[in-house]
């Protein structure tokens, strides 16, 4: 058991959320879940922004996943705004049925 | 001794001190509710009810905890577990004093359970966290009364959330660090020798606006009245928490008080200065045994007086002047002779005190103030408070960026 | 000698602003606060104008204004500039102080119309173009002036949008004046390979040293294409037709923008490129030659007109066409002597009558007037001050100014000069005409006529003061010499004399023809025949514009722009391109499926295709 | 130490994660998101960016994913539906998911054969401090803009979330 493990493994963990993510986005059919899966695509890429920060011994990545975080934020606000909209016109969540612009 | 040894020890210290605490609070709070409403409150068990919260824990463990058959189960039981488990984490970086130093033993260890450099931000984080414990509570019940005070306390908690930080920064620019045990030292010392360089006495008066509104968005933040929507047993029978009962009851109940003592320690570091004594140190040291000695004397100057509402107050009066007595004059001792005892208690004390006259202004607002309406408690966070906030850190941002 | 900043801005501002308040706001405020809004700002402006040119004192050098860089590309730079130089200050007295009267006339004359805010509000938007036209110190500025008073000139002579024939109206000024604004743009793009810079200064540095041109070379061209835009915007052969037909505006507007001020901004063009001009003499040529032959044309189909605003509206084309033929002759001193004089009896012979037209409820024919010399007799007495002014009796207004111009004229080419004097009497004819068939002999109209108010009289006294001394007072020709050289060459009081008898004998023979025996001039016009019928009809230019231009352009574009190009074509093109985006769609289409986990997929497929190639490459 | 919290943390997120994707309710998975968001936060500590475990926790945990969760109370999703395509995903997603993940990790291995060790504490310019000053200097332009885009943000959840639409 090494003392401490290289940030590669931080790198490999990264890819493995984002691929659980991009996993999430494809399979499921709830619009609320499907945006949790981008949720957890940009965590995904800001553990890989803060990991590459460690290793080029800068603060630069940090300020990057902020700037993810903010603009997840606003994002939600956004979406969210819209799954409500669209629940309330449709009454419905499921995403393969909110397939044509109009009713 | 190792590190982990020391923590452990503090941790099971600070632990126990705290659950005492919970429960006392909650007895203290019955009671000052009871004389503002000209009643004696709970009188049976003990002494003037001493030994009512005892009774009370030992009645809550030992009921049936009922189960509903409707309930999401895992987050059922989960909610006031999260509850009780984060409103009794944030309490870890808050110091108490300065530190307890024993020259005999060569042994030195800051009053606290841990000093993190982003201490406010952690405590900040934990309060954001705890709105699910509540809101998953409701929703898990399957209930509509359950369910709509779910969703009060999430939305009035993010809505007060906002404010509360706004009021957190402007104190911290000031002192310009995040962390507590550095924002209480910031503290230190007195202006013209007597009035203490407190946040709330520095750029007079933005900071007592922003002490105002951490205590207002306070209150909103643990669900006390005049902010109690989630709970209002006139509207939602009893809120979140109608289908909980026994321990899962007492959950909620202890994260609730446990959440006022944190919040009452917190804006103690962040505007009363702390563990930082009312006035100029020599003098201010003899404030804690003169209590104790006041509060000694009055119990026995009562327990010579012939009426007595009670027949055991005759022996259990002047027991406890004794008590009182013997603390006081410890205390004189300690304060006179044993200075390294001193440095430890004399600040822990001024802490306390800061932390219990908060807790009072609760109890007393909660014996005082009507309930908000749902729509009102809306519009005064979004349409006065945090304006208000906004501005009063503006304005606090440039006075401090022009003093530099 | 640099002189502080005299804030000229707030010149051109003061009515903007008149028309920002009015046109968003007047609808809710009471006429009286419109018109105040209005008349004050426009006389604010005209108090600036007077209190700058007092702070600048003798004006010997321009005096220039940099605001703000407006363009800047390459080596092209463009600033927000204004400038006062003495040409500047005397069009900046003319439009403000004019400009002022006739607003005050205005807010009596349009006081029982619909859409009074809206009137003063493109008035105001009016005053604010022409000041910047006036006071711009680059070409582009003025165009930019220029383009706006052909903006605003459409907007009021349409301003009664309830007739076809005054949006007619409006719309051929408009696209008459495009012609016109065409070749000003053109004038400007030589002005801009040739010199680099639109700056008046600037240009006028760089025209300065060469040589004059014998045969046409770039500055002719330049000039001669000004002279396109000026001919546009001051009604000149070809260009003069939408001048009479704006008549159908109110008459506050045909007295300020088409008589005393927007008309006049071509001679005023002219006159500020005097240098460009003096170096290009062909195109001097033209400009005296077309000048004179609109005077002459204008003058007579004015003989003939009934319409008493007809009648001034050609007699304007006429004098303007003396203004060009001055700047022709190389007078340009003159020709904005004479546009200042103009401006004083031109705005006063339209307000007069608008004055009568008020009188008479609306009644535009004279034919239907006769004898209001004694109904409305303050009307007269101010109508006559101008009628002595233009007809040239001296020692008033029109005498001095036209004179100049007729001296000019005989020291240039002498054949000019009596062409001017066949056109000076047959100015004085047509307006002694007019006089006579309105205020002489037996009432034939219908109406009860009655005074105007005093807000009306007011403006046309002060007017009338203008007309009668406004020539003898102000020595536009002495002032302007340190721009226009005087032109040398003797005064020759035999060539004043008959001038003044030409105008004479046309006064006498209006009188002979029109109250000593009105019988007269019909059998004269039936004598005349076809001559007449020419006349009358305004020797068919428009009808001649619609078959040679307007015909050809409706038919032309419905059959070939239309049918071929446009549904054979155009359409064909179109609908070709959009079968094939359908079909091509048709495919794509099945991608798009409105699923958006289908989307993702491909997304994801995509990366998963750049990943692959990446570890392909070697991450490389 | 430092390898031991690196795997029972990043244990727990990858768990979280694939909780989330297998949860049919919306509100597991949103609990499952907020552990994800908790644990990365541990991470984010020993990678020595201290301001932005607080910052994760805060802004993600305490703010985004309260209004999810208060969403999906308010809209009271029920359980997802299965369909036959879940049969498709198992059989065909999961291999393709597995040798992706295969794939990427192969090649972060290879293509970044010597990266540091992970030691807590090593980098010290994850401090509020540090990031403040980066922030309000070098990405001050950025920053304001993100501020423009918060409002703008604002005012379309407003819009949007009105009764009339």
């Amino acid at each position: 058991m090494p003392s401490a493990v290289p940030v590669s493994w931080y790198l490999i963990l990264s890819a493995i959320l984002f691929g659980l993510g991009v996993a999430g986005f494809l399979f499921r059919r709830n619009i609320i879940t499907v945006f949790m899966s981008i949720e957890l695509m940009l965590n995904a890429v800001n553990l890989s922004l803060v990991a590459f920060s460690y290793q080029h011994n800068q603060t630069d990545g940090h300020i990057f996943s902020f700037f993810v975080m903010v603009v997840a934020a606003a994002e939600a606000a956004v979406g969210l705004a819209i799954i409500l909209t669209v629940f309330k016109n449709r009454s419905t969540l499921a995403i393969d049925d909110v397939s044509s612009l109009k009713n | 001794m190792p590190l982990i040894v020391i923590s452990i020890i503090k941790a099971a210290v600070v632990a126990f001190v705290l659950l005492t605490a919970l429960a006392y609070v909650q007895w203290i709070e019955r009671k000052v509710l009871a004389h503002i409403q000209l009643r004696v409150g709970p009188y049976r068990v003990g002494p003037h009810g001493l030994l009512q919260p005892l009774a009370d824990v030992i009645k809550l463990i030992t009921k049936e905890g009922v189960m509903p058959s409707h309930v999401n189960k895992f987050f059922y039981l989960m909610a006031p577990f999260m509850a009780v488990a984060l409103a009794l984490i944030s309490i870890s970086v808050i110091p108490f004093g300065t530190k307890l130093e024993i020259p005999a033993l060569g042994f030195s260890t800051p009053m606290e359970l841990t000093d993190v450099n982003i201490g406010i931000l952690v405590i900040l984080a934990i309060s954001a966290v705890g709105v699910y414990g509540v809101a998953l509570g409701g929703w898990a019940s399957n209930n509509k009364y359950s369910l709509l005070g779910g969703l009060r306390s999430s939305a009035q908690m993010i809505s007060y959330e906002l404010p509360m930080s706004l009021a957190i920064v402007s104190p911290l620019l000031i002192a310009n660090t995040l962390s507590m045990r550095a924002l209480a030292e910031s503290q230190a010392g007195f202006y013209f020798g007597f009035i203490p360089k407190w946040h709330l006495f520095q750029l007079f008066p933005l900071q007592i606006i922003a002490f105002l509104i951490f205590v207002i968005a306070g209150f909103a933040e643990t669900n006390r009245v005049p902010f109690d929507l989630p709970e209002a047993e006139n509207e939602l029978v009893a809120g979140f928490h109608t289908e909980y009962s026994s321990m899962g009851f007492a959950g909620f109940f202890m994260a609730e008080y446990c959440n006022m003592i944190t919040i009452c320690a917190v804006a103690t570091h962040l505007f009363l200065g702390g563990w930082q004594p009312i006035f100029p140190a020599p003098y201010s040291d003899y404030v804690a045994p003169l209590i104790f000695l006041l509060a000694a004397a009055f119990l026995i100057f009562h327990s010579l007086q012939t009426l007595k509402t009670r027949t055991w107050d005759k022996y259990t009066f002047p027991a406890f002047g004794v008590i009182f007595g013997g603390l006081g004059a410890g205390l004189l001792g300690v304060v006179a002779f044993v200075p390294w005892l001193r440095e430890a208690i004399i600040p822990l004390f001024w802490f306390v005190a800061k932390v219990f006259l908060l807790l009072f202004l609760f109890i007393w607002i909660r014996g005082t103030l009507p309930r908000f309406r749902y729509d009102q408690l809306m519009r005064f966070t979004w349409l006065f408070l945090f304006p208000v906030a906004l501005v009063q850190l503006l304005a606090t941002a440039l006075v401090v960026a022009l003093w530099n | 000698m640099e002189h502080a900043s005299q804030q000229l801005w707030l010149i051109p501002l003061l009515p903007l602003l008149g028309f920002l308040i009015n046109g968003l706001f007047g609808r809710r405020f009471p006429n009286l606060l419109v018109g105040l809004i209005a008349v004050g700002t426009v006389f604010g402006s005209f108090l600036w104008v007077v209190k700058s040119l007092q702070a600048l004192g003798a004006l010997e050098h321009a005096h220039v204004e940099h605001y703000y860089t407006w363009l800047e590309s390459g080596n092209l730079n463009i600033g927000v500039d204004l400038m006062i130089d003495r040409l500047t200050a005397v069009m900046l007295l003319v439009v403000t102080g004019i400009g002022t009267l006739i607003h005050i006339y205005a807010t009596g004359y349009m006081s029982h119309e619909g859409g009074f805010y809206r009137f003063f509000a493109y008035l105001n938007l009016f005053m604010f173009f022409m000041l910047t036209l006036v006071l711009g110190a680059n070409y582009l500025m003025v165009f930019v002036g220029w383009e706006g008073v052909g903006l605003c000139s459409y907007l009021l002579i349409g301003f009664y949008t309830l007739k076809k024939s005054a949006g007619d109206a409006a719309k051929k000024a408009f696209i008459v004046n495009r012609i016109g604004d065409f070749g000003f743009t053109l004038a400007m793009f030589l002005m801009f390979v040739h010199f680099g810079s639109f700056d008046f200064k600037t240009v006028f540095d760089k025209v300065a040293p060469m040589a004059v041109e014998q045969t046409a070379g770039p500055l002719t061209w330049i000039a001669l294409l000004l002279f396109v835009g000026a001919a546009g915007k001051s009604a000149q052969i070809p260009l003069y037709v939408w001048l009479p037909d704006a008549m159908e505006g109110p008459t506050p507007v045909s007295a300020l923008i088409h008589a005393a001020t927007m008309v006049t901004a071509g001679v005023y063009m002219v006159a500020r490129s005097s240098v460009i001009f003096l170096r290009a003499p062909e195109a001097m040529d033209v400009v005296a030659v077309v000048g004179l032959a609109t005077a002459v044309m204008a003058a007579t189909i004015g003989l003939a007109q009934n319409d008493i605003k007809k009648v001034f509206a050609y007699s304007t084309v006429s004098q303007l066409g003396y203004m060009f033929l001055a700047c022709g002759v190389g007078a340009f001193s003159a020709g904005i002597y004479h546009v200042v004089t103009h401006a004083f009896f031109k705005a006063l012979l339209f307000l007069g009558a608008g004055s009568v037209i008020h009188a008479l409820e609306g009644e535009q024919d004279m034919r239907h007037m006769g004898g209001l010399m004694s109904k409305i007799p303050i009307t007269f007495a101010v109508l006559a001050c101008a009628w002595v002014a233009i007809a040239g009796v001296p020692p008033f207004a029109g005498f001095y100014s036209k004179d100049e111009i007729l001296l000019a004229a005989h020291h240039h080419h002498p054949w000019m000069y009596w062409v001017g004097v066949a056109t000076a009497a047959m100015t004085a004819f047509y307006v002694s005409r007019a006089m006579f068939m309105t205020f002489f002999g037996k009432y034939r109209g219908h109406h009860h006529p009655h005074e105007s108010p005093f807000v009306m009289w007011g403006p046309l006294a002060v007017l009338a003061v203008l007309s009668l001394a406004g020539g003898w007072y102000f020595k536009i020709p002495h002032f302007l010499e340190p721009l226009f050289p005087l032109a040398e060459g003797a005064h020759d009081e035999t060539l004043v004399y008959i001038s003044v008898a030409a105008g004479a004998a046309g006064i006498g023979l209006a009188w002979l023809f029109y109250v000593a025996s009105p019988a007269l001039p019909d059998s004269i016009a039936n004598s005349l025949g076809g001559l007449y019928k020419l006349v009358y009809n305004k020797y068919f230019v428009d009808e001649a514009y619609n078959a040679a231009i307007v015909n050809p352009l409706v038919n032309g574009s419905r059959s070939l722009l239309w049918r071929v190009m446009d549904a054979g074509v155009i359409d064909g093109a179109v609908n070709g391109v959009g079968s094939l985006s359908r079909s091509i769609g048709g495919f794509v289409r099945l991608f798009q499926s409105g699923n958006i986990r289908s989307y993702a997929a491909w997304v994801t497929l995509g990366c998963v295709a750049v990943l692959v190639a990446l570890g392909m490459a070697g991450g490389r | 130490m430092d390898a031991i919290l690196f795997l029972i943390f990043a244990a727990i997120a990858v768990g979280c994660a694939i909780n989330l994707v297998v949860q049919t309710h919306p509100i597991s998975s949103a609990l499952s998101l907020i552990g994800v968001m908790l644990a990365l936060a541990v991470l984010y500590l020993l990678l020595g960016a201290e301001f932005l475990a607080a910052a994760q926790i805060i802004v993600y945990a305490g703010a985004i994913m309260v209004l999810f969760v208060f969403v999906i109370m308010l809209l009271n999703a029920g359980a997802e539906q299965r369909v036959n395509r879940a049969q498709f995903a198992k059989f065909l997603g999961v291999p393709a998911l597995i040798g992706f993940l295969g794939v990427v990790s192969f090649l972060i291995q290879t293509l970044m054969p010597n990266t540091k060790d992970v030691v807590f504490g090593a980098f010290r310019n994850g401090t509020a401090e540090a990031v403040g000053r980066k922030l309000f200097t070098e990405y001050l332009l950025p920053f304001e803009v993100t501020s423009l885009l918060i409002l703008i943000a604002i005012l379309g959840a407003v819009v949007l979330a009105r009764k009339e639409i």
